[in-house]
């Protein structure tokens, strides 16, 4: 899974299942953590606006 | 049954089973047992549920008394080739976990049973029936456990185990050629615990890429064939038989469907 | 009918009573389940009927069967936010959460079935990414995620939780983002459906499943990948139909429903008669260069008869499939319902044989067919998904927005 | 309130979130991985300096050596030792399974004494003084009451030196009842000694034959020296041709050049057969049979009474056309298989069914004999042979009292060598008939068991279990709870053969004299002794002229002095070649009164009726079996498998393993039968069904097997234990416990091939 695994080789099939697998991770993590930190922005905003009323 | 001439340092182990020679006694099941460390139960008659690693078959011509023929056929893991060049069994690519491999150097099929998490998939996909599960806990009674042979693994439950060709004898012979300076290891050196112990030399087994080995003149004798070769499994156990029936038995043919003339022809019968 | 703030507005549910007595049943069946779980991870699969021919049985089989039913999650969430059928939104919530069980039913029950579940992360961390089990593995575990970030925004629109202004907004942005998250979770699916597919099709020693195929995919990863875009919907259809009639109201507009209706049976028209090319083409050149006639695989037998086969492809495919495309087939309720029920019914006879009938033919000329029947453990543990997902869908009903029609079509009082 | 629980549910999250995020469930995740690979109760078996020791197989009389890989202490694996010349690296199933009995959950542990009922499995464990002394006791006390022949001592074998040790001491004691459990040997020995006069084993050369003509003997089931045949059959396959004549496609018939299928029972009618086709057609070695041959042909004796010969009667009773209506074997057949066996260069006809752990009919191994002697075949290389028994072991003449001297002259229980059975040595099959028949007092007081397990292996199980009843006091001797030692009243545990020296005779039917030593490869495993010490120990326990009688240390010093001059080649190399000082292996040599081989064995008298000339001519009568046809409509014959063991030493585990799901279906055996037979008894594959016969009745299943002749059945021989360990007892049914025995009237030894049965649905 990892380059470190004994058994990793830097050969086609790895990275083309290796690639698309990372490359979903990244898009799901990113986008989940877009989410988060927006939400929290969205929230600390919110308060804020709440605190000036 | 085309074999290309291998190239010299790539060893492709392999074994040839005599089934003219077979008597079923069934030492080489026996020696394996005791030198793969394979565990009993009280009821070993559920032959699915029975770990094996060469079942001896009987096979019969189907025709009634007196015509009757019987013959055995003892079935290890075949160490399929695989489809195209080798090192493509069935089972290899589709385990998950790497847990089972071709040793290029060897052309041995192994099981790394500490990797093995259980899924099956091999047992799925080998067409031979070859790879067993450890359905149960293993139990050695009494004082049994000291007969085991350190140089083999016990199996834990729930993991797949099959016949390495006693790989543990190649790593063996390996390492005293080494130390003793030579490149080659002689064809006496490394032999499975079937091989050895079977009491009519039915079974040959020996490097098929090497011509100074016995098996790489008995694979090609009019009298072999090897089972399910038209899966393309490639497989480097053969078998030799005078009888055509039972070399028919060794495949699947449609009806009206003959053996390739290729094979048929070169039979000298006895 | 009382309303407390974890119950969403305007929408009647049942006593607390009748609830709790309905989870009661539920539950119980759950923990048979649980017991006979218990029983399989501590006892080993000796608990089991499967043996050295029968590795894989009613588990892969389950598992398979509702990856496949599963598969309305993401083929809606493809016509939805890819195609943009916006009407369909009215039962994505709702299809999403019936693939959330169903993956998790799944993961659940290769945990069960697998001989070291404790190794069971090898899979990952070894990976073998030649084999199609790593890329059902991953797939299966990311799209599974995925499916739970679908899901939470419908858990966080729980008038209770949506009180919490972080969960408030989060629920709002992970909308505001689910056409990238579904876009992502239908590129896993296209993969790990059909991945499934490739179990059985790339076994080249398995003269019933093999099959040809374009470079390493056969023809099985395509045909897997488009029946359970068919056949998914229809699950979707058929449970929402069940949850109409245990709950006593309506709670999807017909219109959507005859429009995933439509679209599904296109798929299983289109599907099918890529089955039937596929059959034939096995039939009649692949399973002979083997040595197999196509009467080899349904004769000796007490169970494969060829009716197997005519029921997948005739009774399950092509009749469904005909109701499915014509409008008067589809807005016959009975026709609807029937079509979808044989549809589900094919889609899970097509991953037995796969599985079951695979191992059931002898491959070595002299050996016999293989026969098998689960043990109540193999039974209770593949019920145990069903109490659950029964369980999770009371929940979710009770508790969130899962339908946005159901106020307008259930206008309270 | 609402901050608390607020903070509460941060708390809960920020913890699990923390945990995830740490390394804490990943290592925790790879350390179980870790554990479920070295489970604690899956053993990890230990390493350590590797080591070969050279031995001697005697789980069998075949003799293989083996070398037995050790770790450290621990024995780890037997393979064939490749030099031997039995079995050149080789080994049987059996052989490779030995350290199963040596760890195995069936040995006896330590002497033993019975506390509950006999074969209830109660005992208590004693220490060897206390066992020695309680069996010491119970002999002096026979000995006072001037009943030492009523001892008898049952041994697994009577050559080599324990028998021989036992033997003398019986002898110093004053009983002559050693008894050895039955073998085909005895047919075969009893045939030369008759036929050629010469006493010692009967070998076959097969090695150097070219046409083995085998009257349904297992020679790839067990016989003789079991890997010996199949190393024949594996290397010399090509320059010979085998015809295998049994009613049953057993293993060797299936890896025959020819199976003929006959009426059971009727063998010797065919061998007579074939020998009128030689003879009418004139194939016979006259410049033999001229020369070296009496009662060939016509004669006439002393008196003038004129006998008819071989050659007379073989011509007017055994036309082909009235053996193939006996036999069932066609005409054409008959003269075809009398053509080859004539024609070939070295021809080899052998008799005896199976295994060869039954003596069979006398006259029927006389009438193979009798083709050997047609080819001129007898002595000679690729032929039959007789060779005396070396002389190694002999010791000066035992000084015994008034009280032994008066026990020895007494009849022995058996029977054999007495006035109705002269010619027999040991009769052991008549042992529980003559128990049972007798009133009052058994005539066995006290019954030694070493190396056997009667209980299992005679015939007629109930007979044997009463009779067994009847004796008093009951010693076994043998390293395993067998059925025997769970019956008897005190067990001695002998070390079993990887613990202990044995000297090795040359195996049955060999002609090489190949000697072997077993050698103890382990220490004991567990409290036993070996039989000689024991016997040793008896002997000076009895005391006075019994103890001078020994005058040796311990058996190893008394193997020592036996073997002297072999002795080191024996220790160094596991095995050497002693020839009888007397005898040439292939001297043409015939002790009978004419000096030449005898088709009329002028030896053969029949004590009670005056003797017909056919009675002496060997000839052939249907061999009965018991039963009558109209109620038991089918014949049940028992069948040899060589992944079975039949004999005194119970299956391990690992070849009970190797047996098919046609012969064992969980605790059930199955019985063969004709499809033909049973489609027309309404029976289909695996069915269950009762086996019944005039001795008892087995639960069995039903097994369609086209290679076995219709109306006929067969079952495996051994099955049915009820001792050893669940591995095991309860497996099946024993074939001896649905046969009695068939006493053949002339030579004594058990005739027994069948017996009628009849089944029923379960």
């Amino acid at each position: 899974m990892f380059p470190f695994n004994f058994e990793w080789a830097w050969d086609i099939p790895h990275l083309v299942f290796h690639g698309a697998l990372w490359y979903v991770l990244s898009i799901v993590g990113l986008g989940l953590t877009y989410c988060i930190i927006k939400s929290a922005v969205d929230t600390f905003r919110e308060e804020d606006k709440g605190d000036n009323h | 049954m085309k074999e290309e001439q291998g190239d010299k340092h790539t060893k492709r182990y392999g074994m040839v089973i005599d089934l003219d020679k077979c008597t079923g006694c069934g030492a080489c099941m026996v020696a394996c047992y005791a030198e793969n460390n394979v565990p009993f139960k009280k009821n070993e008659t559920d032959k699915l549920d029975s770990l094996n690693w060469i079942r001896i078959f009987q096979l019969t011509n189907g025709r009634s008394y007196p015509d009757t023929e019987i013959c055995y056929l003892p079935m290890p893991c075949q160490h399929c080739d695989g489809i195209g060049k080798h090192g493509h069994p069935p089972c290899v690519s589709v385990c998950p976990a790497i847990a089972t491999d071709y040793d290029y150097s060897t052309g041995v099929v192994s099981q790394i049973p500490t990797r093995c998490f259980g899924c099956r998939y091999c047992m799925a996909a080998c067409p031979y029936h070859a790879r067993k599960f450890n359905w149960w806990d293993p139990v050695w009674p009494a004082d049994t456990e000291k007969y085991l042979n350190p140089n083999v693994s016990a199996r834990m439950r729930g993991v797949v185990e099959k016949c390495t060709f006693c790989f543990h004898r190649y790593q063996q012979a390996r390492d005293k050629a080494y130390l003793e300076g030579r490149d080659e290891i002689y064809e006496s050196e490394y032999q499975p615990a079937c091989a050895q112990a079977c009491p009519t030399n039915a079974i040959t087994f020996g490097d098929l890429n090497n011509p100074d080995h016995a098996v790489y003149k008995l694979k090609n004798s009019p009298r072999a064939f090897r089972l399910l070769e038209r899966l393309h499994t490639n497989p480097k156990v053969y078998y030799l038989s005078s009888k055509s029936w039972v070399r028919r038995a060794g495949d699947n043919y449609l009806e009206n469907e003959s053996r390739p003339e290729s094979n048929r022809q070169k039979i000298h019968h006895k | 009918m009382e309303t407390t703030p974890l119950i969403p507005q305007g929408v009647k549910r049942c006593s607390k009573l009748q609830f709790s007595l309905w989870m009661a049943v539920a539950v119980a069946v759950l923990l048979w389940g649980v017991y006979a779980m218990y029983l399989v991870w501590f006892k080993g699969l000796n608990q089991t009927n499967m043996n050295d021919a029968y590795g894989f049985a009613l588990w892969i089989w389950a598992d398979l069967a509702v990856i496949a039913l599963g598969g309305g999650a993401f083929f809606t969430g493809f016509l939805t936010y890819i195609i943009g059928k916006d009407k369909l939104k009215n039962i994505i919530n709702y299809a999403v959460i019936i693939g959330f069980i169903c993956y998790s039913s799944a993961l659940l029950i290769l945990a069960i079935d697998i001989g070291q579940p404790l190794r069971g992360w090898f899979i990952f961390w070894h990976a073998n990414e030649h084999s199609m089990l790593t890329e059902v593995a991953f797939c299966l575990s990311c799209y599974f995620g995925v499916l739970t970030i679908e899901f939470l925004p419908t858990i966080f629109e729980n008038p209770k939780l949506d009180k919490i202004p972080f969960l408030h907004h989060l629920s709002h942005n992970m909308h505001s983002i689910m056409a990238v998250f579904a876009a992502t979770g239908v590129f896993l699916s296209f993969f790990h459906q059909g991945s499934l597919g490739g179990v059985a099709g790339v076994l080249f020693g398995r003269p019933f499943s093999y099959r040809e195929g374009i470079n390493v995919w056969p023809w099985t990863f395509f045909l897997f990948t488009w029946s359970a875009a068919a056949c998914g919907p229809c699950f979707t259809i058929l449970i929402t139909w069940i949850t109409e009639k245990l709950t006593r109201k309506k709670l999807v507009k017909d219109d959507v429903i005859q429009l995933l209706a439509k679209i599904s049976g296109w798929m299983l028209a289109t599907y099918i008669i890529a089955k039937i090319a596929d059959t034939l083409y096995w039939a009649m050149v692949t399973a002979p260069s083997m040595g197999f006639n196509l009467m080899d695989f349904y004769t000796n037998n007490p169970v494969y008869g060829i009716w197997i086969l005519i029921l997948e492809i005739v009774i399950c495919g092509i009749v469904p499939a005909a109701i499915l495309i014509t409008r008067k087939g589809r807005e016959s309720k009975f026709l609807l319902m029937l079509a979808v029920v044989l549809a589900v019914v094919g889609v899970c006879v097509n991953r037995w044989v796969m599985v079951l009938q695979t191992l059931a033919v002898p491959v070595v000329p002299f050996e016999e067919w293989f026969m098998y029947a689960p043990s109540w453990q193999e039974v209770a543990t593949t019920i145990l998904p069903v109490a659950y997902g029964v369980i999770v869908i009371s929940l979710a009903h009770r508790y969130l927005p899962v339908f946005p029609q159901e106020r307008e079509l259930n206008p309270s009082n | 309130m609402k901050i608390d629980r607020r903070s509460f549910i941060s708390l809960g999250v920020g913890v699990v979130a923390g945990t995830t995020l740490s390394p804490v469930p990943w290592k925790l995740m790879d350390d179980i991985s870790i554990w479920t690979q070295n489970w604690p109760w899956t053993p990890a078996p230990k390493g350590g300096a590797d080591s070969y020791k050279t031995s001697v197989c005697t789980l069998c009389p075949g003799g293989c050596g083996i070398q037995v890989r050790k770790i450290m202490d621990r024995a780890v694996k037997i393979d064939g030792l490749p030099e031997h010349p039995i079995n050149q690296g080789k080994l049987c199933p059996l052989g490779l399974s030995g350290l199963q009995f040596l760890y195995g959950p069936s040995r006896v542990k330590s002497p033993m004494k019975r506390t509950g009922k006999r074969g209830e499995g109660k005992w208590q464990e004693i220490s060897w003084d206390e066992a020695i002394s309680a069996v010491t006791k119970k002999l002096k006390e026979l000995r006072e009451k001037d009943k030492p022949h009523s001892v008898a001592w049952v041994s697994g074998a009577d050559k080599g030196t324990i028998p021989q040790l036992i033997g003398r001491f019986l002898t110093a004691y004053g009983s002559p009842n050693f008894i050895r459990p039955p073998s085909v040997h005895d047919a075969y020995e009893l045939s030369a000694y008759l036929m050629q006069g010469q006493e010692g084993s009967v070998a076959f050369d097969i090695e150097n034959s070219d046409h083995v003509l085998s009257f349904g003997t297992g020679m790839l089931q067990g016989w003789g020296s079991p890997v010996r045949m199949l190393n024949i059959y594996g290397e010399k396959r090509d320059s010979k041709k085998i015809v295998q004549i049994e009613s049953r496609l057993s293993d060797t018939a299936a890896k025959a050049d020819q199976w003929v299928p006959i009426k059971p029972g009727t063998e010797g009618a065919l061998a007579l057969g074939i020998a009128h086709v030689m003879i009418k057609e004139s194939l016979y070695k006259k410049s033999f049979i001229n020369k070296s041959a009496f009662g060939f042909e016509d004669w006439t004796d002393d008196n003038g009474t004129r006998h008819i010969g071989f050659k007379t009667l073989v011509l007017k009773d055994y036309d082909p056309e009235i053996v193939a209506e006996i036999t069932s074997v066609p005409k054409s057949t008959i003269e075809k298989l009398a053509r080859r066996f004539a024609r070939a260069n070295r021809p080899i006809a052998i008799s005896g069914r199976g295994e060869g752990l039954l003596p069979g009919s006398l006259d029927e191994c006389m009438a193979v004999h009798a083709l050997n002697a047609l080819v001129g075949n007898i002595n000679k290389p690729g032929g039959v042979s007789v060779t005396s028994e070396p002389d190694y072991a002999k010791w000066p003449e035992v000084n015994i009292d008034k009280t032994a001297s008066r026990g020895m002259q007494q009849p022995r229980i058996d029977g054999a060598g007495g006035s109705k059975y002269p010619n027999a040595r040991y009769l052991l099959h008549r042992l529980p008939e003559v128990i049972n028949d007798t009133k009052g007092e058994s005539p066995v007081q006290a019954l030694f068991v070493s190396e056997a397990n009667p209980l299992y292996t005679l015939p007629d199980t109930k007979a044997t279990k009463a009779a067994f009843d009847r004796i008093p006091f009951l010693v076994s001797f043998s390293s395993f709870m067998d059925e025997t030692a769970l019956y008897s009243d005190y067990i001695l545990p002998n070390h079993i053969y990887l613990e202990r020296y044995e000297d090795v005779p040359k195996p049955a039917g060999m002609v090489q004299p190949v000697i072997g030593l077993a050698k103890p490869v382990v220490k004991p495993v567990y409290n036993t002794r070996h039989v000689g010490d024991v016997v040793l120990q008896m002997a000076k326990s009895l005391g006075s002229f019994i103890e001078k009688a020994f005058p040796w240390k311990d058996y190893r010093a008394y193997l020592k002095t036996v073997f002297k001059d072999h002795w080191d080649q024996l220790e160094d190399k596991g095995f050497t070649e002693v020839k009888a000082s007397e005898d040439k292996p292939w001297a043409n040599r015939f002790n009978t009164a004419t000096g030449k081989f005898e088709f009329y064995p002028s030896a053969r008298k029949h004590p009670s009726k005056k003797d017909k000339d056919k009675d002496i001519l060997p000839g052939f009568s249907p061999v009965p079996i018991e039963g009558k046809p109209d109620a038991y409509p089918l014949v049940l014959m028992p069948y040899d498998s060589i992944r079975l063991t039949s004999g005194n030493i119970g299956n391990p585990p690992f070849m009970t393993k190797t047996i098919d799901d046609t012969v064992l279906k969980d605790q059930t055996m199955f019985v063969e039968i004709n499809p033909k037979t049973a489609r027309k008894m309404g029976f289909f594959e695996g069915d269950r069904a009762v086996v019944t016969t005039p001795k008892g009745r087995a639960e069995v299943r039903l097994h369609l097997f086209d290679g076995i002749e219709p109306g006929v059945i067969a079952m495996p021989k051994g099955f049915g234990h009820t001792a050893y360990s669940k591995y095991l007892a309860g497996k099946g049914a024993n074939f001896n416990s649905l046969i009695g025995p068939i006493t053949d009237p002339m030579s004594g030894l058990n005739t027994a091939w069948g017996i009628r049965a009849k089944i029923v649905t379960a």
